[in-house]
């Protein structure tokens, strides 16, 4: 951990340069003297794998956030997948076109259905929900932005948003096509308690996350 | 003692007080209202020679101090029955101090909460499948929503980057790629390029890493290098 | 397996609020039936918790989609509160303001940001933290009262709190004018690992001195 450190005091100028211009060896040194190796690699992979939810992982993303070799972090998934298919478990690990994820098995499904009706206290869906927080954390913003963003197609969802005064148009973008630019209303702001924008809370960093960091950075 | 001349340091007129007595090792629980008073007085004066703003609550409070303190230079009247029913204002500044103290203190401690619980995460709720939206008017949010919904798609997003450029950002560290190339030595030839000791580097920057790493081992002398005409790096095991 | 929810629906009010006062009554015959012993209720529970994921579940919910009685519930939410706070868990169960949900420990953190390539995470500044506890020891409280505490006006900071869910109205005094009374909310107790106010830390006592005693005590 301290390598680095000496090395900045013995560079001469132009390596001086060179190592302060890739900053990330300062802080990567650092981060992988900070862990202490997966005490419990299944433990931790099985923390990973419960925060992405049914989003899933791949292998390689596994491997690269435990520091560990592909093989190893397939070993370490198929063990998860033996351990959690025992019927005393509620989910079970799959793995869809590449994807880990975890997911309920079949028996929950009928409680699930009836938990999410007796929870169900908002009114808005989960893809309502992140096109209205996307357009009002990057307004104005244009369609194929928010798509980018999301992932799916989402003119049916500006067209509702639209139509219930959620959001509305704020003139045209200078980018080719001059496409649409999307902005949210008062009406939005009520529905949220938002006394302004800027009253949102601030989001959590993501490092060299070129897409996201062009949109929010400014 | 450094003489921190901004209210920014503080939470307020009262946090100033705490700061000032601490300082200057008063009795909070006899609290000497002059000395605390001349403090105060200089600190702001001090803000104001800087042309720094002292906010509003801190002139309001500087009031109230010099009230108390001429309060106690004044004779104190035994007779007077009205005191009975006033309240000693020193005893009045104390309780709020203390007060005041007690949640700093106890903010602390639950700070120390607040940031365990950020270590500690959770996968966003299952997404709904027919789920219709509610009419308008109807729906009742904050913006804890709004910012829990941004956080699910900038995961997301993070989540499907290319593998390949998520590769780059694997770490390597110098200690790591001197092991290696230390261990490669053997199997290279006595002279060799740098570009054979980065054939297996997958992104730049674990090429720079070498670069790093090859300038350790140059330093120890372990490597001799030369730099050909077309700017390619010969490097060679060290006789000694 | 349907009947439950029929009855749900054919219920008048009376019916429904027995209902809801004595779930385990109207379909008792239906839970033993549907399901295979206590073994199972877990893995289902374990279940119906991934689902719910960050948003937690109340024990009521998890009794009412599985029709069986609160303590059950509870029972069955503490099996499993045992279970995962193995070390061979990466995951555990916590009650925070209530809610029931499973979160990773600790350890996982440093490799769930580089999986997530996360920099920072939200801190809480000097003065949101004072607020909340001031709220939070005392509450219901008034703005003038948090004001006095604090010696410096907190409106801003009230609203702010409001909008990001940590602090809520609750009613209005009987003090002139009525001023609004605030409490904190279930998203409060979360930040701040609180199954409920009590496990608030003591108020340190300044006991030198009996002033500060009688002060304190009323």
């Amino acid at each position: 951990m301290i390598i680095e450190e000496l090395m900045i005091h013995e560079m001469d100028e132009k390596e001086k340069w060179l190592f302060e211009h890739t900053p990330s060896l300062v802080t990567r040194v650092e981060k992988i003297s900070d862990l202490q190796g997966p005490k419990d690699a299944m433990a931790i992979v099985e923390g990973l794998l419960y925060i992405v939810g049914e989003d899933g992982v791949r292998i390689e993303q596994i491997a690269m956030a435990m520091d560990i070799e592909y093989n190893e972090a397939l070993d370490i998934l198929k063990d998860i997948q033996r351990k959690y298919a025992k019927e005393d478990y509620g989910i079970e690990l799959v793995d869809y076109g590449g994807y880990y994820k975890f997911l309920t098995k079949k028996e929950v499904h009928p409680y699930a259905q009836r938990l999410l009706d007796l929870t169900k206290t908002n009114s808005l869906s989960q893809s309502a929900l992140e096109t209205l927080a996307i357009i009002a954390y990057k307004q104005p913003v244009t369609r194929i932005e928010i798509e980018d963003l999301r992932g799916v197609g989402s003119d049916m969802m500006l067209r509702k948003l639209m139509a219930r005064d959620r959001i509305r148009e704020a003139g045209r973008s200078e980018a080719p096509g001059r496409p649409i630019l999307y902005e949210v209303t008062e009406t939005f702001m009520d529905s949220f308690k938002l006394a302004s924008l800027s009253d949102l809370p601030e989001l959590p960093e993501h490092t060299s996350d070129e897409e996201s960091e062009s949109l929010f950075s400014e | 003692m450094p003489f921190l001349a901004s209210t920014e340091h503080f939470e307020g007129p009262l946090d100033l007080m705490l700061h000032l007595i601490r300082e200057n090792k008063l009795d909070i629980f006899d609290l000497d209202v002059s000395i605390l008073c001349d403090e105060y007085l200089a600190y702001l004066d001090r803000m104001e020679e800087l042309k720094l703003e002292v906010e509003s609550e801190y002139l309001v409070e500087l009031a109230t101090l010099i009230e108390y303190k001429s309060k106690r230079l004044l004779p104190k009247k035994d007779e007077g029955i009205d005191d009975k029913y006033e309240e000693d204002p020193r005893e009045n500044l104390v309780r709020r101090l203390l007060e005041y103290q007690r949640f700093k203190e106890v903010s602390e401690r639950l700070y120390e909460a607040y940031e365990d619980r950020l270590y500690q995460m959770a996968k966003p709720m299952s997404e709904e499948k027919g789920f219709e939206d509610a009419e308008d008017g109807h729906y009742d949010g904050n913006i804890q929503d709004l910012y829990k919904a941004m956080n699910r798609v900038l995961r997301r997003v993070q989540l499907q980057r290319p593998i390949a450029t998520r590769y780059t950002q694997k770490e390597i560290s110098i200690d790591d790629r001197l092991l290696a190339i230390r261990a490669k030595l053997k199997d290279l030839p006595d002279v060799f390029t740098f570009e054979e000791l980065i054939d297996d580097c997958k992104a730049a920057e674990e090429a720079i890493v070498t670069f790093l790493a090859v300038l350790e081992l140059i330093k120890d002398s372990v490597l001799d290098f030369k730099v050909g005409n077309r700017d390619e790096i010969y490097l060679k095991r060290s006789a000694g």
